[in-house]
């Protein structure tokens, strides 16, 4: 019995749809109301079919979550947030429509499936846009989500095309559309052709994808396309893989730089290096919580800003440090190990009892988000951010140790404290100031950590290991070495990391550390002579 | 003599700091609960917000007038993610403090250290958190998802609504992912699926650098079959593992994730504009549309001052463990273990997305699966939500535990009854 | 230099041929030949970064030299021992820097220095004899420490530090003695002092004495060899030696 | 030879701990046991196996001492070398489980059989035999400490650079031990362990010969410490703390001396895995963390390294000082923790024990100092009288 009366449901329900398929967009766009998921799918196919550029903004907004249907009436609206009311927009013309409790309104919900739709709609909709990049982006999402439907709008907007990348983009997303329209052999092979010579993963997905309903003739065409993209991504695998590496490497160099110098030039075994990337990770979550609240258009110069305040606060708290507990333990390096890992306790509970345990949100700016190609590589801007801020404190230290006056003062104390001392450098400041350099730096670290992993108390703790591997694999006292250790262990690790696994190649890499300071006791820098023993 | 008089006082002191320093304090005619979270050290992060939630549910318990006429009392440990400290504080808690019955742990370690000692001396745990299942005891009442009331409607989920065919099951390198991803096989085999279809990568606690595994994804989805990615990643690895995905350009709508572990909570330390369409499958989300929620966010606001604090699944079921236990407790008319146990099966209690669940006879609970996508908001939009599963203790896809049930009703009293051989006692060899 | 070579061969205690070494491209020792006969007292002197200390690592097993010879007793090749053979074999080094065990007692630093097996087993369960105690006792008396025997090192005067150290490589009954710089520090009545000492020292076993104290070394009225840049610039009489104009250019000055 | 061995261990202190700790080892039980639970005298069974917990805690401690306060190798991986001891336990006790697991399956532990394990690997073979495990308990953590210390001692890694690769050590095994495949249980480790020779590990009376056997074997491995610590052979380990080259250059072979006292003390270290284990009812990867290993340090330093009491008192004293915060204020822990660390690094540089004994022996140098003085000043008169004849 409830099963007659469903399907009888779905019977009026589908002739529902197919009644409005008839009528004007306002009709389609009101019918999305009442739709669920499977039959918004259907709509939105319609709604496409009707190549009324009218309708972008209702489908943009829906894509946006901003689509409501008012609960009394089922009719459909944009709407924006007006204090707590929502301001109704008429979907198609545009025209303010008064403003309405939320309670009244409904949320239009939408899924991944029904956003993959919107994007090709959207993309075949904006197709003939004036302006040059909306033009761009529509014939990007056309390519990757290709269609039939949009074949036809591509083509005419081809025939209008003037801009020559646009055109290029524009081609391809026609190929694209050709492949899974039914259009005639020869068409496809030349679509196949042009998706081959764009080359890379999006190129094999879509030519996989469409090979399941291509006509039989056309398997070689398709199989020679993916052969020969593949033997060229073998070759970019590699440099990939190389990037990685020196990306891993270059993170791993911003977590040890500091501590090669707290624990490389003066000795001290800094357990309490971690809690210094920590807290200037932290600093960075201040700085863009300040902005948020007051300045949101600095935004993305948020960690321009947090950098010098990182490096402030954190060689602040170093000074301390040194000058509370440090100086005591001069010339008993393993005793700095506890005392600094009792640091370390405390200011982890600190900013647990302060931030709470929990991750906060330390949000990308803009210029670095998303990753662009180079070649067969994919680059992510954050990456490329990372490596080229920690050599420019790396090369930035370098500079500050052998060019000046307090570099000098620096390397003369830790070369002869005694000598340094009666010739009248203030041997006690330049160890407080030494120590205070390691940690600002190990907080300018926690900026750009705070970029790609958490900003948690913990988040100090899984540096602390990997730096320490990488100033002693490096050779203490060398800021070289440093460099040269942090980019091989990455490198190393990227490499074992495809054949073996992350956790099996992570295992590998500290067993050959420690085979390796058997070799060389004193890193891969180490300086030669009888004067270290002494 | 000094030496002996010094070590003397050393015991001392240690077995006085452990007999019971509450005991001082605590009043005649209170009922002590033990709150067993870890308050510092790695799990903090996630296992202070139980805590938090287990003391405004019973300041509200005892504003409603207690338990039996008593007033609740919390006491408060910290196992300090350690996990013999774990057992050391349940039996502190059980032969110290005398307490009733126990709310705590997060991992399955923990879980499994203090399990023997709950068996021993008798008492009860309410655990919280989504489990791998394959555990069924006596003792503990398991208020957290099973595999089948998380994982499976997932995957279910995203083979029947986005057309899924080809799958990544990336997870931590531990226990719950690794149970969870057999199980998943399993069924996805017995769906049709083929293996080369699948492809499973484990990772070490708190990953970071996820750019090697993100390309394998990627290249791993570029065979022309929608593909995605079941991720039973761990806590903290999961904030850089969704940055590099945004960075990469891994969109929901070419490759969704569906995380099991990443709940409002994990979220908050994110920007989820580029996660927008990502999924998580939980028995609850802070979004979901009943008065019931509404209230208990309210108190929780109220509770932590903070408008902002988020709500999720494990707070849930806190919430439901604790509700039935009260209600046990009121039905048996005392706190006794052995009353309470034969009480609770059968509770009904008003869980947070406008159903009740209830207490089975294996110890775990019914609950509806919720599907939910990521917002920008860092909330989730439910995108589906099933009629109440019944939590699956011993997994049907697993060849060693689909002829095990549990039933801890009398006779049968039994939490690995072998429905083949008729015994209880596993294989029964 | 081969004509002295072949003369000396047959005798020689010491024979170094040679031996270059050289650490991040600073040649510390270069092409340095020396030869130290049985029961002979030699005297080396040279400039701060001569070689002198180079040189006695090298001959102890501290530092492997990049090329040459280095032979013990005319057969044994030192430059494949380490330095607890080398030490077993017979020739003790007292430091530059006095290096005594200042957690010890005098007495002990004695007993662990004494010429026993020294295998792991061997020390666990090792009991002082009558003869060793007796063996410690002369070398107090010869050392002038009996009086301190109990006292832990640490609180030991810098020269009765020396003197320690000296004592130590004596229970070590070496062949040959290598010691560096020992009266830096020392007052004068100490310095003279250990010259007797070492004189006394020198009629059982060969002694070579790294030093600078001019004084001390005429004390001492031995043989001398005056190093520079990692070679032997002058060799012979004190006299000889520091008339050199060689010598007096880089290490005595104008 | 022996016989003198023990003999000169048995002075003094030491022997005044042993009988404490034979003592403890008798009456706490006895407390436990023959006492009714409402008597002021009785202690219950909690209280005795965190005691014995404690006592497992204090081992580990010493043995970290033989190597850190006698020899100067700071190793911060001697987790590593309990865990393996307290893994080889595990391994035992989880075969005595027999067809008791949840599974039923007399064959395999439960982990295996819910991964699918077909077969026990080949490294399980033999746990299922007592002896065999506790020959395991001694032999894998020595092996281990065999294998590394021969090559770091002998490649002369000194220093910060050795307590780095120990460091590095442990953590490898921490990240292999975390791993499912390789056989030990994954993160969650062994637990749930039914019986050990027979008896149920969570009866009382289980319990208190547990923690009698740590007491013994604490006292026993301090009289083995005590008598290396006062040959020669602990003379010479002396020396190679405060002067290594002299050591070497008086013909001892330091690798040789070191390796000796490296895996003895990864051995006693074992042994406090092995007891430690059936008394918590649990081991798992967490017991490799570096973390873990750096507070073993502490326990050593509070206490007084280079003393053979004061690592025992000093675990004791944090664990439990650690207990109490924990359960009376939990938010505290880590900042009392963090504050003794500073603080006895700062102003107690010997430990508690070290700081006493100095104190006395200070008292005591004085005097003979004095009377040195006197004698010497005796022996410059006679120098003088003779000289002035």
């Amino acid at each position: 019995m409830l099963r007659f009366f469903l399907s009888i449901l779905l019977m009026i329900l589908a002739l529902a749809t197919q009644s409005v398929a008839q009528s004007d967009p306002k009709a389609l766009i009101d019918a999305l109301g009442k739709a669920d998921f499977k039959q918004a799918e259907d709509l939105l196919g319609q709604i496409a079919a009707s190549a009324d550029p009218r309708v972008v903004p209702a489908l943009e907004a829906f894509n946006d979550g901003d689509l409501y249907v008012r609960k009394s009436d089922g009719a459909v609206f944009i709407t924006r947030a007006s204090g707590a009311n929502l301001a109704l927009i008429d979907p198609l013309s545009g025209a303010a429509a008064g403003e309405a409790p939320k309670g009244a309104m409904t949320k239009l919900k939408i899924n991944n499936s029904l956003r993959r739709v919107l994007r090709s709609a959207l993309g075949g909709l904006t197709l003939l846009s004036p302006d040059r990049n909306v033009r761009l982006s529509a014939a990007d999402a056309v390519l990757r989500s290709p269609s039939a439907e949009n074949l036809e709008l591509v083509e005419a907007a081809l025939a209008k095309e003037t801009d020559r990348e646009v055109k290029a983009r524009m081609e391809e997303a026609r190929a694209a559309s050709v492949l899974s329209s039914d259009r005639p052999v020869d068409q496809k092979r030349a679509a196949i052709e042009t998706i081959g010579s764009i080359g890379g993963r999006d190129a094999i997905s879509i030519l996989m994808s469409a090979s399941a309903s291509l006509d039989a003739s056309l398997k070689p065409d398709v199989d020679r396309a993916i052969s020969k993209i593949q033997s060229s991504l073998a070759f970019w695998d590699l440099g990939q893989n190389v990037w990685y590496g020196i990306s891993l490497g270059s993170v791993l160099l911003l977590a040890a730089i500091g501590l090669a110098i707290t624990f490389g030039v003066m000795g001290i075994i800094n357990m309490a290096h971690g809690e210094m990337v920590m807290i200037g990770a932290y600093a960075t979550f201040m700085v863009q919580e300040v902005i948020r609240t007051s300045a949101p258009q600095l935004f993305d110069w948020s960690l321009a800003i947090a950098v010098p305040v990182a490096f402030l606060v954190t060689g602040a708290i170093g000074l301390v440090i040194e000058r509370g507990v440090i100086r005591f333990l001069y010339g008993r390096p393993l005793e700095t190990l506890l005392a600094t890992w009792g640091v370390s306790l405390i200011l982890q509970q600190t900013v647990r009892s302060i931030f709470g345990p929990t991750n906060r949100e330390v949000g990308n700016p803009s210029w670095m988000s998303g990753s662009f190609a180079l070649g067969g590589l994919s680059i992510t801007w954050n990456r490329l951010w990372i490596v080229a801020f920690s050599l420019s404190i790396f090369f930035g230290l370098l500079i500050l140790m052998k060019r000046s006056a307090f570099g000098l003062q620096m390397r003369a104390v830790t070369q002869n404290r005694r000598m340094a001392s009666s010739m009248g450098i203030r041997t006690a400041w330049v160890d407080a100031f030494t120590f205070a350099l390691g940690s600002g730096i190990a907080g300018i670290a926690g900026v750009a950590l705070s970029q790609i992993d958490n900003v948690s108390p913990n988040l100090g703790q899984s540096y602390i290991i990997d730096s320490f591997m990488v100033v002693v694999f490096g050779g203490v006292g060398n800021l070289w070495g440093t460099l040269v250790g942090a980019l091989s262990l990455g490198v190393l690790n990227k490499f074992l990391e495809p054949s073996v696994g992350a956790v099996l190649g992570k295992i590998l890499v500290l067993v050959l550390i420690i085979l390796f300071i058997q070799k060389r006791p004193r890193g891969l820098f180490a300086l030669k002579g009888r004067a270290i023993e002494a | 003599m000094n030496f002996k008089a010094r070590l003397g006082g050393a015991m001392l002191a240690a077995i006085m700091s452990t007999t019971s320093f509450h005991g001082a304090f605590a009043a005649e005619d209170t009922i002590k609960i033990g709150v067993l979270h870890s308050l510092s050290g790695t799990m903090a992060i996630s296992e202070t917000t139980l805590k938090d939630v287990m003391l405004m549910l019973v300041e509200e318990q005892n504003k409603k007038g207690g338990v039996l006429g008593k007033k609740l009392e919390a006491v408060v440990v910290d196992p300090a993610s350690d996990w013999p400290l774990f057992a050391e504080k349940a039996r502190q808690l059980i032969s110290q403090d005398k307490v009733a019955a126990v709310f705590g742990c997060w991992t399955s370690s923990s879980r499994k250290s203090v399990l023997p000692v709950f068996e021993e001396l008798n008492s009860i745990l309410f655990y919280p958190v989504q489990y791998e299942g394959e555990e069924s005891s006596r003792n503990i009442f398991y208020t957290g998802a099973a595999p089948n009331q998380q994982a499976i409607p997932a995957v279910d989920y995203l083979a029947e609504k986005e057309g899924v065919q080809r799958w990544v099951l990336a997870g931590t390198d531990y226990v719950y992912p690794q149970t969870t991803n057999k199980i998943l096989k399993a069924y996805l085999m017995s769906k049709g699926v083929k293996a080369e279809d699948i492809m499973i990568n484990y990772t070490p606690f708190g990953h970071s650098d996820w750019q090697t595994i993100v390309t394998d994804i990627k290249k791993f989805g570029s065979a022309g079959k929608k593909t995605a990615v079941v991720s039973t990643i761990n806590g903290d690895a999961n904030v850089p593992f969704y940055k590099e995905l945004a960075n990469q350009g891994i969109k929901a709508e070419d490759i969704p994730v569906v995380a099991f572990s990443v709940g409002e909570e994990e979220l908050a330390g994110l920007d989820t504009t580029p996660l927008v369409g990502h999924l998580a499958a939980w028995n609850y989300f802070q979004s979901v549309d009943a008065p019931v929620n509404a209230e208990f966010i309210k108190e929780w606001h109220a509770f932590t001052k903070n408008d902002k604090r988020v709500t999720n699944d494990p707070m849930e079921a806190a919430y439901i463990g604790f509700n039935a236990w009260v209600k046990a407790v009121e039905a048996a008319g005392t706190t006794d273990t052995d009353k309470v146990l034969d009480s609770i099966i059968g509770v009904s209690v008003p869980n947070l997305s406008g159903g009740t669940s209830t207490v089975m006879p294996n110890h775990h609970i019914t609950k509806p699966v919720l599907i939910g996508e990521i917002q920008s908001n860092g909330q989730f939009e439910i995108v589906q939500q099933t009629p109440s599963v019944v939590g699956d203790e011993w997994s049907d896809y697993l060849p060693d535990s689909k002829n095990l049930i549990s039933d801890w009703r009398k006779p049968m009293s039994c939490g690995n009854f072998n429905v083949a051989t008729g015994k209880c006692g596993g294989k029964g060899s | 230099m081969s004509q002295l070579v072949s003369e000396t061969r047959p005798a020689s205690l010491l024979y170094l041929d040679g031996v270059s070494v050289s650490f991040d491209g600073f040649k510390a020792l270069n092409s340095l030949s020396f030869v130290v006969e049985p029961g002979e007292l030699r005297a080396i002197i040279g400039p701060n970064g001569a070689g002198k200390t180079t040189m006695m690592d090298i001959i102890t097993g501290k530092t492997r030299p990049d090329s040459g010879t280095v032979l013990f007793e005319d057969t044994i090749d030192l430059t494949r021992k380490d330095e607890a053979d080398i030490a077993q074999l017979g020739i003790g080094r007292k430091f530059q820097k006095p290096t005594v065990f200042e957690s010890h007692t005098v007495w002990d630093n004695l007993e662990l220095a004494l010429n026993r097996k020294r295998g792991v087993f061997a020390t666990l369960f090792y009991r002082l004899t009558p003869q060793d105690k007796a063996r410690i006792d002369e070398i107090l008396t010869t050392i002038r420490l009996t009086h301190r025997r109990d006292e832990l090192a640490a609180n030991l005067s810098h020269g009765q530090k020396q003197w320690l150290e000296i004592g130590m490589l004596l229970a070590q009954e070496p062949k040959l003695l290598l010691v560096d710089e020992p009266v830096a520090g020392m007052t004068d009545a100490e310095t003279a002092e250990t010259a007797i000492l070492l004189r006394e020292i020198a009629k059982t076993r060969s002694v070579v004495v790294v030093e600078h104290d001019m004084g001390f070394i005429r004390d001492l009225g031995v043989k001398v060899t005056c190093l520079a840049e990692g070679s032997v610039l002058a060799e012979g009489s004190i006299d000889f030696v520091s008339s050199d104009p060689k010598v007096i250019e880089n290490y005595l000055g104008r | 030879m022996i016989s003198s061995f023990f003999l000169r261990a048995l002075e003094g202190r030491i022997l005044a701990a042993v009988a404490v700790l034979l003592a403890v080892a008798l009456l706490v039980p006895a407390a436990n046991l023959l006492t009714a639970p409402d008597s002021a005298l009785h202690i219950p069974t909690y209280a005795v196996s965190l005691m014995g917990k404690y006592l497992c805690y204090a081992l580990l401690a010493l043995a970290l001492d033989l190597v850190w306060g006698y020899c100067g190798i700071l190793s911060l991986g001697h987790g590593a070398f309990f865990a393996l001891g307290g893994y080889a336990m595990g391994m035992y006790l989880m075969r005595q489980i027999g067809s008791r697991g949840v599974y039923g399956n007399p064959d395999l532990p439960d982990f295996m059989v819910f991964l699918n394990w077909k077969e026990l690997p080949w490294f399980w073979h033999g746990m299922d035999m007592f002896w065999f495990a506790v020959l395991m308990v001694l032999v894998v953590p020595g092996l281990l400490a065999f294998i590394f210390g021969w090559f770091a001692f002998r490649s002369r890694v000194n220093g910060v650079y050795l307590s780095i690769i120990t460091q590095a050590m442990t953590y490898a095994l921490l990240l292999a031990f975390f791993r499912n495949d390789m056989g030990f249980g994954g993160n969650n480790g062994l637990t749930d362990y039914k019986e050990i020779l027979g008896f149920s590990v969570q009866a009382d009376g289980t319990r208190a010969v547990l923690f009698a056997l740590s007491a013994i074997m604490l006292s026993l491995c301090l009289v083995i410490s005590s008598g290396i610590v006062r040959s020669k052979f602990g003379k010479v380990l002396v020396g190679v703390r405060d002067a290594e080259s002299r050591v070497r250059f008086l013909g001892f072979r330091v690798e040789n001396i070191k390796l000796f006292t490296f895996v003895v003390s990864a051995m006693m270290a074992g042994i406090a895995g092995a007891l430690f284990v059936p008394q918590v009812g649990i081991i798992n990867p967490g017991e490799f963390a570096p973390a873990n290993s750096i507070e073993v340090v502490v326990w050593t330093a509070v206490g007084g390294r280079g003393t053979l009491i004061g690592p025992i008192i000093g675990a004791i004293l944090v664990n439990g000082g650690k207990s109490f915060f924990t359960g009376a204020f939990p938010e505290a822990w880590l900042y009392a923790l963090g504050a003794l660390f500073i603080g006895v690094t700062l102003f107690l540089p010997k430990g508690i024990v070290g700081t006493i004994q100095h104190r006395f022996a200070g008292r005591r140098a004085a005097k003979a100092a004095d009377e040195a003085e006197k004698s010497a000043a005796d022996t410059a008169v006679a120098n003088q009288i003779q000289a002035a004849e």
